[in-house]
């Protein structure tokens, strides 16, 4: 009956957080259903002439990647605040800026990777040269763990708010901008024929960078939230 | 060193020494910008290309280089908070946000009142422009999300990572900006060549950068101590000084 | 709890003053807790209970003075129940977040039958009763091997044969070793001894320094 | 102490909701400023060139306006569910389709309202025309608030399930496709010189139909999620 | 609330069955409830009190049979407070969505006098304590002119003498001729008849037919 390590701990966070989103199957399918919709919606928007579709098609899927989990990240924290249970986290003897990753990698399995893999089937949708596809989903899989990081941050602060509401947004959309550019300049680059690998190299780093920083950033948030 | 660092974490003294600090300094700020106000409209030759509307630039310069020095300021000050939990660091880093997106604010009106003229549009999607523009965003995320605290030491907390995790982040931001701007085709409406400035035009505006530096700094004290006041007001400094017999 | 030396206390809080929203709700709090002891907070409604057990708890870290050190694990259980509304009872237990054991399907399922939740440990959380929410959370004692409990209204929603488990079972804690710090309007009637700690009848009437001296006895 | 009319209590519930978003000043700038982001967001992804922009404008303009209003929508019976507040609503001798309406009527005037009065400023960081700008408001202000009605039949429904979230979006996005549509058609129009009152016509036809029937639906969806 | 025929009921149920999560409640319940009754619904943690209560007030609507007649406006408290944290306890009283009544500034100020939170008229709801914000809640009985009140565990988190003041409340209420069902897990020390509904000592063990006939007299 001692306490578990923190690496088992963690796993037993992740696979819990990805049985409740499992648990209500319309969570998980939610953020496709939203990147179909917003991805139908731009030709509605923009006019449909298919050439001018696929030269925006980058940046579109991007961007709509990049709503999409400004959509959900609010979530991350907030129902565990609701209830009570990050109050327990907190007081677990387990490292923090550990088991906050847990919920990240769940964050991120749940819509992330979801997105990366179904981002083919949009993307034909739009016109995107098939060449571009791989580069496409290489870099939404390194993009979106950098969302997810930066989004849990964002969602940390914001959690104990009694409105938080939108205020997520303001915060961490600044800090998407990079993900974003180098994202859709990968996507742009292989669809014209450019090597895009320095911009996967680029999201690579990035996706280092806020591994290491971002859980204490997140750990200092929960616990000045938990606070306030 | 310390004995310093020490007594800066102490109110009373705060206040007590920048009153003595802005007694001079207020003073000679609204000074130096009058002179370089002067200088600048005044006794400087008109643009040949642009005529008398380049003149905004003793303002759009000095506002844009110190909103950006500003953001480190806080960000600076938000880490010694952090590391050190020194109250007065939380102070200076919530002061300094507001003027830091006021100074942004101003760079963009003016270069958007400047863009009229010369471009003949207010706005471009320009590398430098937009990367301003996403720094105003970080100050106002540092002012809302201090405001939506109730707890006013648990906000200058949060606010504090906040500002750091925005810190490693402007590099980056510069970067990619830098980067998507080259990636791009190039705008069809450019910079007037930046570096072709002339010295009789260089020398009011390095007056005017060193005026507004001093005007932040103006702004940042007078800002801490409202906050000060407001923060320590069931005090016993704050009760005497109100009763009117504390000094400064 | 064996081998613990029985002097050494478990939680020590020096000297706490607490002022929320211009009222000082208390100063000068000290307080030793020792194996073996069982402490009331009492007060009437807004004297400051719940902050001092959150401050007790290391989860409030800001407005106050004072020191807390804690010596030994802790067990809080707060107004909110932790309780996730998808997750079944079963799950809750198993994979609390707040990481303190393993437990096996067995010791769970004793800890469930334990609050009377025998036949319920397999339907999500959200269909039970407001009591029956509050008892998955007090499963949590029957399987924890902290020493210390912190427990803010504990006996909240639940009925009268629960109240009465839940009071013996606090006595058997405090009777191996542990010790428990806990809120409650309702008087307990337990077979040990109960240390009162008195936070007024209300934010208007604050107890000042010795005021604790009979309590702390 | 007899119980108040029908009309006053729905401007005491008005009264109510506008003060409650005016107690955080950030509930009332954050739509604003996301609106803002995304309209910054759009140049960073799809490219700077202002004839480029300009000629997206009208589309990007109102699928912002769209997902801000999207966003917020979530929220309008949400605090109130969970605080208890909606069964006393639901209680309440006063109808219910008449009530709800100063919910909605609270969340326009602070989202919809003011989004379409800043507009012009973010038209002009897209580059559109002068000329279009009075369209575009109008357009925005008799389109927001169908899109804060059909939000709210969406609130209404998916108030009480455990995690609504964002089933809502899939809920009323294609129910404000046509909004959509007439929208960016009629500003899309204006910028091109020909006349919009037609589409601005349609608009306003789509918002008495709203009123008409929007409040009945919210108010059915109310009593089953309370029931839930 | 003169003028009322003094043996017209003020809400009827008639049979009602209730089953939920595969187990039978309640079965055949039938309740008259007329002016001056004073109902205590008492049962285990799930025994059903909950949902009586929102079935009785028309909250519920699906999945019970039998049927419910109010003659009389009524007010429901429930588990939840329907306090908004944003408002001080002045404006959630002035602009309840209830839409009971208009009250003027004395009257409110009155009754959260009443209810102990003088001094706390504007500040907001969020930063009062667990009992304090339940009590704001509890001020709406004191403006309230409904007739029949049907209260979830009005006692949850009140203080001692808070109890005993509701309690009193809740008798003069009756006495004028008011009707009150409510449920809780304290006995009620009231200077008036209670009346019990047992709803049995929890789900397993469901009161059939004729199980009422005592309660009922
Ligand atoms: C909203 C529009 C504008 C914004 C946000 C903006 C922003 C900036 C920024 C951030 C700087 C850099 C200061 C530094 O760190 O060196 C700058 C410098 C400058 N801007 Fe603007 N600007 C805008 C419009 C304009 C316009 C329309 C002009 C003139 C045609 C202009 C001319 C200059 C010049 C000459 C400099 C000094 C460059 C140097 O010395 O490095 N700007 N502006
Ligand atoms: N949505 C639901 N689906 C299935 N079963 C439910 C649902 N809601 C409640 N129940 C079951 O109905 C029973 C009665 O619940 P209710 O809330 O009425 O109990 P209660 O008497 O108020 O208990 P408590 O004293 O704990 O408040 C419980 O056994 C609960 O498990
Ligand atoms: N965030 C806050 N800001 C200002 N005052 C607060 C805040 N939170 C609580 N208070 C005040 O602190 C006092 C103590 O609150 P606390 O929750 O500790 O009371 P309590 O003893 O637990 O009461 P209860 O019996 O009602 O649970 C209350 O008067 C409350 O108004
Ligand atoms: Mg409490
Ligand atoms: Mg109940």
């Amino acid at each position: 009956m001692s306490a578990p390590g923190t690496a088992q701990f963690c796993g037993m966070l992740l696979r819990r957080q990805v049985l409740l989103a499992v648990r209500r199957p319309i969570e998980i399918g939610n953020p496709l259903l939203f990147f179909a919709m917003v991805v139908a919606l731009f030709p509605l928007g923009l006019g449909p002439a298919p050439d001018k579709l696929a030269q925006f098609a980058p940046g579109v899927l991007w961007i709509t990647a990049l709503l999409s989990n400004l959509l959900t990240s609010d979530g991350v924290f907030r129902s565990d605040f609701d209830d009570g249970s990050l109050e327990q986290l907190v007081l677990a003897p387990q490292p923090l800026f550990l088991s906050v990753l847990a919920y990240i990698g769940a964050h991120w399995l749940t819509t992330g990777l979801l997105l990366a893999v179904l981002s083919p089937v949009f993307a034909l949708m739009l016109n995107l040269p098939l060449a571009a596809l791989g580069t496409l989903v290489v870099s939404l899989l390194l993009g979106t763990a950098v969302l997810s990081l930066i989004g849990g941050i964002g969602a940390a602060l914001t959690v104990g708010l009694k409105r938080g509401g939108m205020l997520i947004s303001l915060l961490i959309l600044p800090l998407y901008i990079p993900v974003l550019i180098f994202g859709s300049a990968a996507v742009q680059a292989a669809s014209s024929g450019v090597p895009a690998g320095p911009y996967l190299a680029l999201l690579g780093a990035l996706l280092c960078l806020a591994i290491a920083l971002a859980p204490l950033a997140m750990a200092a948030g929960l616990r000045i939230s938990i606070d306030a | 060193m310390w004995p310093i660092f020490h007594k800066l974490g102490s109110p009373p003294w705060l206040y007590a020494i920048s009153g003595s600090i802005l007694r001079w300094l207020l003073p000679l700020t609204l000074l130096a910008l009058g002179i370089g106000m002067v200088w600048g409209l005044l006794f400087t030759a008109p643009d040949f290309r642009q005529g008398n509307s380049y003149r905004i630039i003793y303002i759009h310069v000095p506002a844009a280089v110190v909103a950006l020095a500003g953001y480190y300021v806080m960000a600076l000050a938000g880490a010694i908070s952090l590391i050190w939990r020194m109250k007065m660091a939380d102070v200076a880093m919530r002061a300094a946000a507001p003027v830091g997106a006021a100074l942004t604010f101003i760079a963009l009106f003016t270069g958007a009142v400047w863009g009229k003229p010369t471009w003949g549009t207010w706005w471009v999607w320009d590398a430098r422009i937009t990367s301003m523009l996403i720094l105003l965003f970080l100050y106002l995320g540092v002012v809302a999300l201090y405001e939506a605290y109730d707890n006013k030491e648990a906000a200058g907390k949060a606010c504090a990572v906040l500002s750091l995790v925005g810190m490693v982040n402007i590099p980056i931001i510069y970067k990619s900006v830098d980067w998507w701007y080259s990636l791009h085709q190039p705008a069809s409406i450019k910079f007037t060549g930046d570096s072709t400035i002339h010295a009789s035009m260089l020398y009011p505006l390095l007056w005017m950068i060193v005026a507004f530096y001093a005007l932040f700094t103006c702004c940042l004290l007078l800002n801490m101590r409202t906050q000060l006041l407001q923060r320590e007001a069931r005090t016993q400094w704050v009760k005497k000084l109100a009763a009117g017999t504390g000094n400064n | 709890m064996p081998g613990r030396a029985s002097g050494a206390p478990l939680l020590v809080a020096q000297s706490l003053c607490l002022v929320r929203g211009g009222r000082e709700l208390f100063r000068n709090l000290s307080l030793q807790l020792q194996a073996g002891q069982l402490w009331q907070v009492e007060g009437a409604n807004g004297a400051g209970k719940t902050s001092l057990l959150r401050i007790l708890a290391g989860l409030a870290r800001y407005g106050f003075e004072g020191q807390v050190f804690r010596h030994a694990p802790l067990l809080y259980l707060g107004h909110q129940s932790a309780v996730k509304a998808l997750l079944t009872p079963r799950e809750n237990l198993a994979w609390h977040v707040s990481g303190e054991g393993r437990y096996d399907d067995a010791q769970i399922e004793t800890a469930l039958a334990g609050v009377g939740l025998c036949g319920y440990e397999d339907v999500p959380s959200h269909t039970l009763s407001a009591g029956q929410h509050r008892r998955v959370n007090l499963a949590r004692l029957l399987l924890s091997n902290s020493p210390v409990w912190l427990l803010d209204e504990p006996f909240t929603a639940i009925d009268k044969s629960g109240v009465a488990e839940l009071q013996s079972l606090l006595a058997t804690h405090v009777g191996k070793g542990g010790a428990v710090v806990m809120t409650s309007h309702q008087a307990l009637q337990v077979n040990c001894d109960v240390l009162f700690l008195n936070l007024g009848d209300g934010p208007g009437d604050r107890p000042g320094d010795g005021a604790y001296a009979g309590a702390l006895a």
